[in-house]
């Protein structure tokens, strides 16, 4: 295999290799004083659009690393109209990426549904505390202003599905602005009056209505002054009309409020606690620290049961829903409670190699090989063994 | 070559008057003894950093990046950066370690290679000692490095060390031989061992018939690629490291070794870079002469190469800088560009193709030295 | 000094209570006992956690054991616990220099579950990028197998090219190791603008700057007289430990699952095998380099064939493979790589088994290493091509 | 006392004191690196009187070449090396042998040269040594010359012949690691047999053999 040249010959080619390179441009990149040109679509850091979270936990779910740590409590929209039913709504409270333990698959990114996270090529954000890799929802907030707008498709490749359905749209639009320019013009040369019908068409009336993805036009333009990239400024400013539609709705609901005080939602004081509880952990031995939180907890919870059930009493309208989470003075003492009936994954089951002949005999039957088979049986075996055992201890 | 004629060039030897340094200071045994020492220890520290930043930049830019470029203008001050940080760093003996013989083997491996400075001429009276037996006295001090290189690989009590150290040993050994043949027959053409003798031999070496004078690398081309090859063997300059070839041996007899005695074994490897090159300035490349042929600006005649103003003297130690930072690049741009051989491989071509070829030389220039 | 004459070592082995015990008979002073080198687990000849005991005479290699397991990440139970789209961003770690390709094995295998049709455009543009994915790879042992025999450069060289491709992918798929970018029927999201325009050309700026290489490395002297004849494979023993890819090309057979068993669109185009004659380190090396050239001939031809249209199909919410079982073989750049893919119809798999070449490259290694001197054997350790990440898994 | 009587003074000191540590150290590479200060010392010696080639030769030949060789020849060989105790029944016979071979050398030189001083010798030149040996001495110059030569080769021949029937040779090494007896049997083949060693290196290069050979010449 080896080549046939006369000794030699090889390294004087390899030195005409290095002498060569010597002369022609380095390709280094003077790092902190150049900064690498990254494509958009570089998975650097994830930016949060808080305006869109729903907080539906799909990111916080299916993230293979669980590193997306979500709170969040409802809250109750006041019926736009009058005698409408009111609306809950989340409100997200928190929003934390641990970059320490983010594995960077972009699953978060790609599964969210309404938009609120974005890729970013920003990378610099390394730290000398581990701690501060973790990024509250402000900082995740901070990055949206990197996120560079997504790059034209290659010209082979499909339009993506929003694009599609806009040409479309457009499309249909400008057929009907066609058609009525068409019969405004006709109308126009019967009245002996002809503007370009060109005219006609823009000039369709702004809408009257708020819609969704509107955005705040002063906004817009005071961020576009400022130098900003069109896609940031257009998503600032529909931050910004969200913003301003909420203080509206407030608003409406304060005035609201005023006037039908009984309408008021259950409100609980914060900052005192449950002398009971307090008690109770103090002489448990727990820190001062920990029964406090506790407490404050026990109390709100108590309170807000009260509340409830006086305003259940009252038979005023829909029921408040009762809160998913427990208190969230309670999670951020860092316990859950534990809770009081045994849960399955507790039960222990003795002689795990055993299988469900009946489920395995079933299985066989509808053609599922033998192996699955016997896995799905003892999984059902010691379902039903758990089951039994439950059913026993409910017994006595 | 007959007897007689060995004999006759032998006794060419003993024709020798030492050449007067511009080192000494008026009669003061002791003054002038203080200056050259400064001098040489000035040129030990500063030279091999010089050749240090060129290996740095040259084999950057051969490798298409820049080399360093933070610490000092163009990353000139990288080395004397990495010093501090090796004056800075932890000391570490291994527990295993014969600590005596491993403290003091990264010395014994340095100070002969501070002591081959001080009969390397830099420029007209540019030099520690005109030694009668200059040539031979660098190749011996030269030899006692290996001394160190062996301690210092049995002593860190580490497999890949020793292999290094004997290793290191065997490729010293076995090419002291050609790189001492090959030296003689320059001192045969020059009839001293003196290296400023020999500096002189070649102001006066003609062209047959021509009044201009020739460089010893023409007549003893030969010679020059023995020295060479040797030389980077001898240094273990890559593609000869073997005794550090860090895909093998980690980092060979210095795998155990941190701050400074680390360094001072990397500016051994350095300073051997610029000692071997020296003395091939001064055996094949004319010492401090510009070109063959033409007079040095500032200095005396043609024939005469001591008797120069300060202008010769400054532009003679320029050039032989020069000449150290040519031989020096030819070392680095091998190492840029060439795999390492197998240590059997190493000794093969020492013992089949060099020690013979190395004879073949000394031979020639025995023969021509009859002749002519 | 008779009494040197039988001496016992006993030296940690592979597991607590394996200790290898070695007995050294000699007589004659001279007789020296075996001395055993650990290379590894953290030595720069192994480019990752791997360990090679050598038991040596002298310099000379009288036996090797591997020591594997450093690395050992349990993907295997790991991917029965994630459903498919989490385990496209975990396959694409255990060969971190193959990402694409390990994602693209397991995305055929759910596919042929699913009996799903994948649209054209999206299988070639997976070839696209999992040839360019290959000479990533390529480049990358170009420049380590010349780093351990001690020649610096071909490593900067080989980032340099490795840095514009990495550059080009990271536009497409958002990673420049760890792609992500496949999806079980197709590709994430398709090509950005200019893409196969940058393919083209870096595709001929790639082949010239081959020379370099062939002038620098394989045409080197030196390098010859390190690889000639050095480790010689022979292609039963080959075939009988399992080696694929360049390192049993290198024995001669131009066994290749792109053309021995075309998936995607492999059997629309020619596909060049180089193939080596000893199965010495030279032949592997020379098979590795080649295939560089090989691939870029295959990508030339992929932009030539390039049809427009979707990239995906549109995904149920959660992906499901019906139950059974399928093996998906596809040729990654180390060699083959086989997934054994069983569901039982949940979220995800059932069992996910890897077949992965580094770890039948590395097992035929004590047969390669015994009888060589230390610094062959380094030139054995690098070019029987492996990643240590794959052999551990 | 000059500054001359001085030096010596030193460098005897230091050759004495390296002899003498040379022969109680209990560490036989420490022996041989006090023997190698020794040496080097014998070279200051010959350095103060002035024998400034002779000196150079002692450094080439002793330091640079004989004491590597030897730590050469313990580190390659399986010599007890590092804290073993070293020691030797014969120490009264070699004080006496060395004593008497101190006082006949010190009658023969005193004899010899007693009264002159190093100044009056003078140190030779290169030139009166080269032309002694290439003169007077020329015959047992080549005689002896021959005689190297004659033990390089018989060197490099035993060198090689250990190493070429190697298989013969190596005592059997039994390695008893537990695998499988599949790869037991294989390798006891391998240790048997040569047929497995001659597959090995069979296209490859026959050079590790011979090299390893040189090296150790």
């Amino acid at each position: 295999m080896a080549t046939t040249s006369p000794p030699g010959v090889g390294l004087l080619k390899g030195l005409g290799v290095t002498i060569k390179q010597m002369f022609k441009p380095a390709v280094t990149q003077q790092y902190p004083h150049v900064k690498p040109d990254l494509p958009p679509r570089t998975r650097g850091v994830i930016a949060l659009m808080d305006e869109n979270c729903t907080v539906c936990m799909l990111c916080s779910r299916e993230c293979p690393d669980w590193c997306i740590y979500i709170d969040s409590h409802k809250e109750t929209v006041p019926p736009a109209k009058e005698g409408g039913r009111a609306r809950t709504r989340n409100v997200l409270d928190r929003f934390a990426i641990d970059f320490a333990l983010c594995m960077y698959c972009g699953i978060c990114v790609e599964v969210c549904p309404f938009d609120a996270l974005f890729w970013s090529p920003e990378f610099e954000y390394s730290e000398y505390d581990i701690d501060k890799l973790l990024h509250e929802k402000g900082k995740l907030r901070e990055w949206m202003d990197t996120v560079p707008p997504p790059p034209a498709l290659d010209e082979g490749a499909d339009a993506p599905g929003e694009v599609a359905t806009a040409i479309e749209k457009a499309n249909q639009e400008l057929e009907a602005a066609k058609a009525k320019a068409a019969e405004e013009a006709r109308a126009k040369e019967q009245g002996e009056q002809a503007p370009a019908a060109g005219d006609a068409a823009a000039a369709a009336p702004a809408e009257p209505e708020v819609k969704a993805g509107e955005i705040d036009q002063e906004t817009f333009d005071r961020l576009i002054a400022e130098g900003k990239s069109e896609r940031i400024a257009r998503s600032k400013a529909k931050a910004a009309y969200v913003k301003k539609e909420k203080q509206r709705l407030k608003e409406q609901a304060e005035q609201q409020a005023a006037a039908a005080p009984a309408a008021e939602e259950p409100k609980v004081e914060a900052g005192e606690i449950d002398q009971e509880t307090f008690d109770q952990l103090i002489a448990e031995g727990k820190s001062e620290r920990m029964a406090r939180a506790k407490a404050k907890a026990a109390y709100v919870k108590k309170q807000k049961a009260k509340l409830r059930a006086e305003a259940e009493q009252a038979g005023g309208g829909d029921a408040v829903e009762a809160p998913a989470a427990e208190g969230s003075g309670e999670a951020a003492a860092g316990e859950a409670a534990p809770s009081a009936a045994p849960r399955k994954a507790d039960i222990e089951v003795e002689g795990a190699g055993e299988i469900d002949q009946e489920t395995y005999d079933a299985l066989i039957a509808s053609g599922k090989s033998e192996r699955i088979a016997r896995s799905k049986a003892k999984a059902a075996w010691v379902r039903k063994k758990k089951q039994e055992q439950m059913d026993a201890e409910g017994d006595a | 070559m007959s007897i007689a004629e060995m004999a006759n060039a032998a006794a060419g030897l003993a024709q020798f008057s030492p050449a007067p340094s511009l080192l000494e200071i008026g009669d003061s045994f002791w003054l002038s003894a203080v200056l050259k020492i400064a001098v040489v220890l000035a040129v030990f520290f500063v030279v091999p950093l010089v050749v240090g930043y060129m290996e740095h930049k040259v084999m950057g830019h051969q490798q298409a990046r820049l080399g360093p470029m933070e610490a000092g203008p163009h990353g000139s001050l990288q080395l004397v950066a990495d010093g501090i940080k090796f004056i800075q760093k932890e000391d570490l003996i291994p527990s295993a370690a014969d600590k005596w013989v491993f403290a003091i083997a990264p010395g014994v491996a340095m100070v002969p290679a501070i002591l081959i400075f001080l009969v390397l001429p830099l420029g007209p009276g540019i030099w520690g000692v005109d030694f009668e037996l200059g040539l031979f006295y660098a190749l011996a001090v030269g030899s006692v490095t290996t001394l160190g290189i062996l301690m210092g690989g049995w002593a860190s009590a580490n497999k890949f060390s020793l292999i290094g150290g004997l290793r290191a040993a065997a490729q010293l050994i076995a090419y002291e031989l050609p790189l001492i043949l090959a030296g003689i027959a320059v001192a045969l053409q020059a009839g001293t061992l003196s290296l400023v003798g020999i500096v002189e031999a070649q102001s006066t070496f003609f062209i047959p018939g021509t009044e201009i004078n020739l460089w010893y690398l023409f007549p003893q081309i030969l010679g020059f690629g023995i020295f060479f090859i040797a030389a980077m063997a001898e240094l273990a300059r890559p593609p000869f490291d073997m005794p550090i070839a860090d895909s093998e041996l980690v980092f060979g007899y210095m795998t155990e070794y941190t701050g400074i005695k680390y360094a001072m074994y990397m500016l051994t490897e350095y300073a051997g870079m610029v000692s071997m090159s020296a003395l091939m300035v001064v055996l094949y490349l004319g010492g401090w002469q510009l070109l063959p042929g033409v007079p040095m600006p500032g200095c005396g005649g043609s024939g005469n190469i001591f008797d120069c103003n300060a202008l010769g003297v400054g532009l003679g130690v320029a050039v032989t800088l020069g000449k150290i930072m040519l031989l020096t690049f030819l070392m680095v741009w091998a190492r840029t560009t060439y795999p390492r051989l197998r240590e059997d491989q190493l000794q093969r071509f020492s013992w089949l193709v060099l020690v013979p070829l190395s004879l073949l030389n000394l031979a020639i220039i025995a023969v021509a030295k009859g002749v002519f | 000094m008779s009494d040197m004459s039988t001496r016992e070592t006993v030296m940690p082995g592979t597991a607590p209570g394996e200790d290898l015990l070695i007995e050294v008979t000699g007589d004659g002073d001279f007789q020296t006992a075996d001395m055993q080198l650990s290379i590894g687990p953290a030595h720069p000849a192994t480019h990752g956690v791997f360990r090679i005991i050598l038991e040596m005479d002298g310099e000379r290699v009288v036996d090797a054991h591997p020591v594997i397991g450093y690395m050992h990440r349990g993907f295997e139970k790991l991917a029965e616990h994630r459903d498919y789209r989490q385990i496209m961003a975990l396959v694409n770690r255990h060969d971190w220099l193959s990402g694409f390709s390990n994602e693209m094995g397991v995305a055929l295998a759910v596919e042929r579950m699913l009996e799903m049709e994948v649209p054209e455009r999206a299988q070639w543009i997976r070839m696209l990028i999992a040839e360019w994915n290959r000479i990533l790879n390529h480049l990358m042992f170009t420049g380590s197998f010349a780093l351990e025999l001690g020649a610096i450069t071909p490593m900067f060289y080989a980032f340099r090219e490795r840095e514009d491709i990495q550059h080009m992918l990271e536009s497409a798929t958002g990673g420049r190791l760890h792609f992500t970018y496949n999806q079980v029927g197709g590709l994430k999201i398709d090509l950005p603008k200019g893409f196969l325009r940058r393919s083209a050309e870096l595709s001929a700026i790639t082949r010239a700057r081959l020379q370099d290489y062939k002038d620098l490395v394989l045409g080197s002297d030196i390098f010859q007289a390190r690889t000639v004849g050095i480790g010689p494979l022979s292609t039963d023993v080959a075939l009988s430990y399992g080696v694929s890819g360049p390192t049993l090309q290198a024995t001669g057979i131009p066994e290749d699952s792109r053309v021995t068993e075309p998936y995607l669109k492999y059997g629309e185009i020619d596909v060049p095998v180089p193939v080596g004659e000893n199965g010495d380190s030279f032949d592997r090396f020379y098979c590795l380099l080649h295939r560089i050239e090989a691939s870029l001939d295959v990508i030339d031809q992929i932009h030539d064939h390039m049809p427009s249209g979707p990239v995906n199909v549109k995904l149920p919410k959660q992906v499901k493979a019906p139950e059974g079982a399928t093996y998906v073989r596809t040729e990654n750049p180390l060699g083959q790589l086989g997934y054994w893919l069983e569901s039982d119809g949940g979220r995800t798999p059932w069992r996910l088994k890897m077949r992965t070449p580094s770890f039948s490259n590395v097992a035929v290694m004590p047969h390669l290493l015994r009888g060589t001197l230390v610094p062959d054997a380094i030139s054995v350790l690098g070019s029987v091509f492996f990643v240590v990440g794959d052999i551990d898994r | 006392m000059t500054g001359h009587d001085l030096a010596f003074l030193v460098v005897a000191l230091v050759t004495g004191g390296g002899a003498l540590l040379t022969v109680t150290s209990k560490n036989l590479v420490h022996a041989a690196l006090f023997l190698a200060v020794t040496l080097s010392g014998i070279a200051g010696v010959f350095l103060v009187l002035a024998a400034d080639f002779v000196a150079l030769v002692q450094l080439v030949v002793y330091v640079g070449a004989v004491a590597v060789l030897f730590l050469f020849g313990l580190m390659l060989t399986r010599a007890p090396i590092g804290r073993e105790a070293l020691d030797n029944q014969n120490r009264g016979l070699g004080i006496a042998v060395s004593g008497g071979l101190f006082v006949v050398l010190s009658v023969l030189v005193i004899g010899a040269f007693g009264g002159t001083t190093a100044a009056e010798v003078g140190g030779p030149r290169v030139g009166d040594i080269g032309m002694v040996i290439f003169n007077t001495w020329v015959l047992p110059f080549e005689v002896l010359s021959m005689l190297l030569l004659a033990a390089l080769i018989g060197a490099i021949l035993l060198a090689r012949r250990e190493t070429g029937d190697s298989g013969e040779e190596q005592a059997p090494t039994r390695i008893d690691m537990g695998t499988a007896p599949s790869m037991e049997a294989e390798r006891m083949a391998r240790l048997e047999g040569g047929d497995d060693q001659a597959e090995l290196t069979a296209g490859g290069d026959p050079g590790p053999a011979a090299g390893r050979g040189e090296g150790r010449a």
